[in-house]
């Protein structure tokens, strides 16, 4: 096992990190950048590293500065976090150079996942479904016509180049393709002036499902539940849960499974997140491979019992995974709730301050994971994740009554929260019986 | 190393008494705690040297304002001329604008530190070999007009 | 189900109350002394009634003004918690004639179980071994050979009126009964007027073992497995755990079963606890049944995900138990430490004060249950828990290295605690390889 | 009920504006939110209804210190003679010490409320028949030597 390990991360998943290699006995060098140097990780950690000035590029995405820190402390290993440069396959590789062992899986699968195209030829060949639509550029409505009827409407026209909604049309209908086809295209070719479409299958009602893996270097490979991350705007999830309350267990056991198997037949190591787009028959398809520990595994953990984290430090070092998929047990319900330094009442707008007041709701079945304070001083330069309280319960509604209950008795003062929005959508009636996609956050505003 | 300016004196202190053994020294301020390892021990310990003004006399620029140069990132620090071999600054030397105090190596990429202004030596902060973090002190300047 | 409950207690165990009953969407009514008026128990629950001064004869033992305040705000049911009237027949019984339900067993079991030798004599009845002795005072030291010679040596003498270890009397060898007897006679006679001498077995090396039990209405009994109390100083626990590391799963499945049943057979119903004393070869003894929730219940339920406190109220709301014995799951190690505002260098001397700064350490399997707050004062009136810090791991090494960085991280200022003593404990080596009895805490005195 | 004093007027303003149904007030201080149901509520409404001073002229009794009588116990308040039905107490009478204020009845067992001293009724704090806490203000006397 490692003798010390440095975190290339901060916030509350570098001290997630820590926590973990502390309960192994392995010692923590923390990298932080200027505006970072006051944080709980760095001040837990066992050394630290002020590695640059606030600006990621210049610290955070820093590899040089990085690779500098961990040898200038003897650090064996580096474990990326999430973000940052945690799928990032140069840094992966760099780490190897140094003689230094990357807590993530092999460059040549961040490689691969990392590009869109690849990560779903890859799985497709390893046996998980890919959403049905045209697998290059069409080359004009006939082709959509044709593509079309084999694959069933409704469709979604994208621009290969597109972005924010414009070149995007959903089409329903044969009879609306052509006229749907060539006004995406040439509304694409003004825009990104590239008019070139493709097609794909339009799912009405998705949900984001995930299902947590774990591979080891001797290719076992065990699936840890899925996730349901239906919850979100603009692809930042804001609640999850699991398992998910939308699956019965027939789908549950289909799709984990399936995806247990694709991972190990590619050989991946390490943690890593098969995401789904899961329509509303629990039709699925393989959207994208997360290569790296994600903000809601906490939620996984809690229903296992399993620690994430430490089985990833354990697989980097070498070690057998010590579960067959069998002796996975899966109990209760958990949820996650992502507490952002944003005004909800404001479409989410971030906000920066002072934690002047601060006390989060304790007790039976909550987990609190945070690098927050009170004082501390929220800096503008890094995302808005102030704390993620994790509920668990042995049932769905116990789970959610304890983190109503958790939330109102944490105070947030100095900067506008999603308090009182996580509130909001614990009582409301379509979260409470779960059934919710991903539209839910756009159907459901809540005035301030 | 920002953090810790503000223990700085206490570190001393508690370096001093534990002498060159102490792995590793922790500080409590209340609410949590800061610990340091060997390699910052290091480096806070010489702030505590002695300081010895010989080549030049600075009675006379005390009034003026020190200059704190820093180190422009993460590295170890050579404050030797890499062809010569001799030592690039010493305490009381004078130092002209752009002259080379130091280099910065990480990754067999070397950073050269230059003199921001003309002015004398008044303290290094860190060893010929030492490992630093950005933004740490590296010496002071006492600027000459 | 209840509408309203009304809490007959204080510090942590009043929130705990009222947190599960706010989680079952049940109104609460905190009552407190004046010494309290400021806490959170009161602050969180929906109303609050001052019942007294601070002494607790004049607040939290005066059944009168309780009841009063149970009758002015309209509570159906009344939770004691632990401590102060929770095993008090006479409460019970006056709950029970206000036409209000009493949140524990009957008053008839109270008293059954409150008398330790009709306990005994019950619990003996049920099947449960006794700790072999001297029903009766003992007329001489013939009598005393003759029981002793059954039972086999060592036994202990124990004056009938005795305290602090005067006229009491380990002896190992039937040569040295007579002269015991009569030293231990005449040094009780002197001491508490009366020469009066039992006898029992004498249990060398002792194990604290408690058996959580579960009984409703309709007559169906779980356990939810044992918990290991050795780590205790004059009867004060300090550390709990469950599964006991002592116990192999033999030991374990025979000991809680035959609680189980035993507890079947004399009907009871709620929560309740089988105390054991058991041997160095795992022979266990009935020592006393407590009829009421216990401080160290949350290790019990980190390892099931059964919430003890919504089940007293479920079973005291007329509820069936919502599982068979066979339903019950176990997973993992849960450890419990009670932080004491108490000086432990000072042989445990309680302390008085302000907490000046307070953090405690959280994340992953860590449950902080307690009522404190920076800038709270610790009243001298009441007891010193400061607050529960429960860990759970896979493993109860997992437990122990997860207790150990919380702890690390924890921060209590202001007053004397029992933090440092318990770091001591968890580097241990008895206590890490599980090697212990209730003679711990005098073996292993730390050092300021 | 001492705990929210210091919130008497906050209370008072809340109540009024909220009126009769208000059913539940909430405050918050930060770190802690206070949360009083109708029992409590209608006990502050009462220290802002208006006070008159029809029997006793009080102008010369300003300098003097008034007197709080608090409630010995919970229970329920009577301010009628039990036999009579009459009013014990009114703002502004003249009371001496001894005389009987008022009854706190729980659970079939009455206690009386005395006068601690000679006095005049300044301001009375519950209504007849409201449920009180122990230590709750009952009422204020102004004392006269």
């Amino acid at each position: 096992m490692f003798k010390k390990i440095l975190i290339a991360n901060r916030g509350e998943v570098a001290l997630r990190v820590i926590r973990a290699c502390q309960e192994m006995g392995i010692a923590t060098v923390a990298v932080h950048s200027t505006a970072d140097a006051d944080t709980v990780p760095v001040t837990v950690a066992d050394e630290s590293i002020c590695i640059g000035p606030a600006p990621v590029t210049k610290s955070y995405l820093n590899m040089h500065a990085i690779l500098t820190a961990a040898k200038m402390t003897g650090a064996e290993a580096v474990h990326p976090g999430y973000g940052f440069l945690s799928e990032n396959e140069t840094f992966a590789r760099l780490v190897q150079k140094s003689g230094l062992v990357f807590i993530g899986p092999s460059p040549d699968h961040l490689a691969k996942m990392g590009q869109k195209a690849e990560a779903r030829k890859t799985m497709q060949a390893a046996g998980m479904p890919i959403l049905p639509g045209s697998a290059d550029v069409l080359p004009d409505a006939a082709a959509a016509k044709s593509i079309a009827a084999e694959i069933g409407y409704p469709v979604l026209l994208k621009a290969a180049f597109g972005g924010g909604g414009r070149g995007m049309r959903v089409v329903r209908a044969e009879s609306e393709l052509e006229p749907a086809f060539l006004q995406a295209g040439s509304e694409a070719q003004i825009a990104f002036g590239d008019g070139s479409m493709y097609l794909e299958k339009f799912i009405e009602k998705p949900h984001h499902i995930e299902i947590q893996i774990l591979g080891d270097r001797q290719g076992s490979v065990v699936h840890l539940g899925e996730r349901e991350c239906s919850i979100q705007r603009r692809h930042q999830k804001l609640i999850e849960e699991s398992p998910s309350p939308f699956l019965n267990s027939d789908q549950r056991a289909k799709m984990t499974e399936m995806a247990r198997q694709a991972v190990a037949r590619i050989g991946y190591e390490g943690a890593g997140t098969i995401e789904l787009i899961v329509d509303e028959s629990g039709r699925f398809y393989f959207m994208e491979m997360n290569t790296r520990l994600q903000v809601e595994h906490p939620v996984s953990e809690e229903i296992t019992g399993i620690d994430i984290v430490k089985e990833q430090i354990r697989i980097a070092a070498g070690q057998a995974l010590r579960w067959r998929q069998s002796d996975v047990t899966f109990r209760g319900h958990s949820i996650e709730c992502r507490i952002l330094a944003e005004d909800a009442s404001h479409d989410f707008r971030p906000s920066t301050g002072v934690i002047e007041n601060l006390h989060f709701g304790l007790g039976p079945g909550i987990r609190i994971e945070t690098h927050i304070y009170s004082g501390y001083q929220i800096p503008a330069t890094y995302d808005s994740l102030l704390a993620k309280m994790v509920s668990w319960g042995l049932t769905r509604h116990e789970a959610i009554v304890r983190m109503r209950r958790a939330i109102r008795e944490t105070v947030i003062e100095g900067v506008p929260t999603t308090l009182d929005w996580h509130t909001r959508v614990l009582d409301e009636e379509d979260f409470v019986r779960g059934r919710y996609t991903t539209h839910y956050v756009q159907e459901h505003r809540f005035s301030g | 190393m920002i953090r810790l300016d503000r223990f700085q004196e206490l570190l001393s202190t508690a370096l001093a008494i534990l002498g060159d053994n102490a792995g590793r020294v922790e500080l409590s301020d209340g609410r949590r705690r800061v610990r340091v390892g060997r390699l910052l021990g290091q480096v806070e310990t010489d702030t505590a040297a002695p300081v010895s003004h010989e080549s030049v006399d600075l009675s006379a620029g005390d009034a003026v304002e020190a200059l704190l140069v820093r180190v422009p990132g993460v590295g170890a620090v050579s404050f030797r001329d890499n062809r010569t071999g001799r030592p690039l600054v010493e305490v009381g030397q004078r130092i002209r604008a752009g002259q080379t105090l130091a280099f910065i190596t990480a990754m067999d990429v070397t950073t050269k530190v230059t003199a921001p202004r003309d002015g004398v030596v008044e303290e290094v902060f860190v060893e010929d070999g030492d490992g630093v973090e950005y933004n740490a002190p590296l010496l002071k300047l006492i600027p000459i007009s």
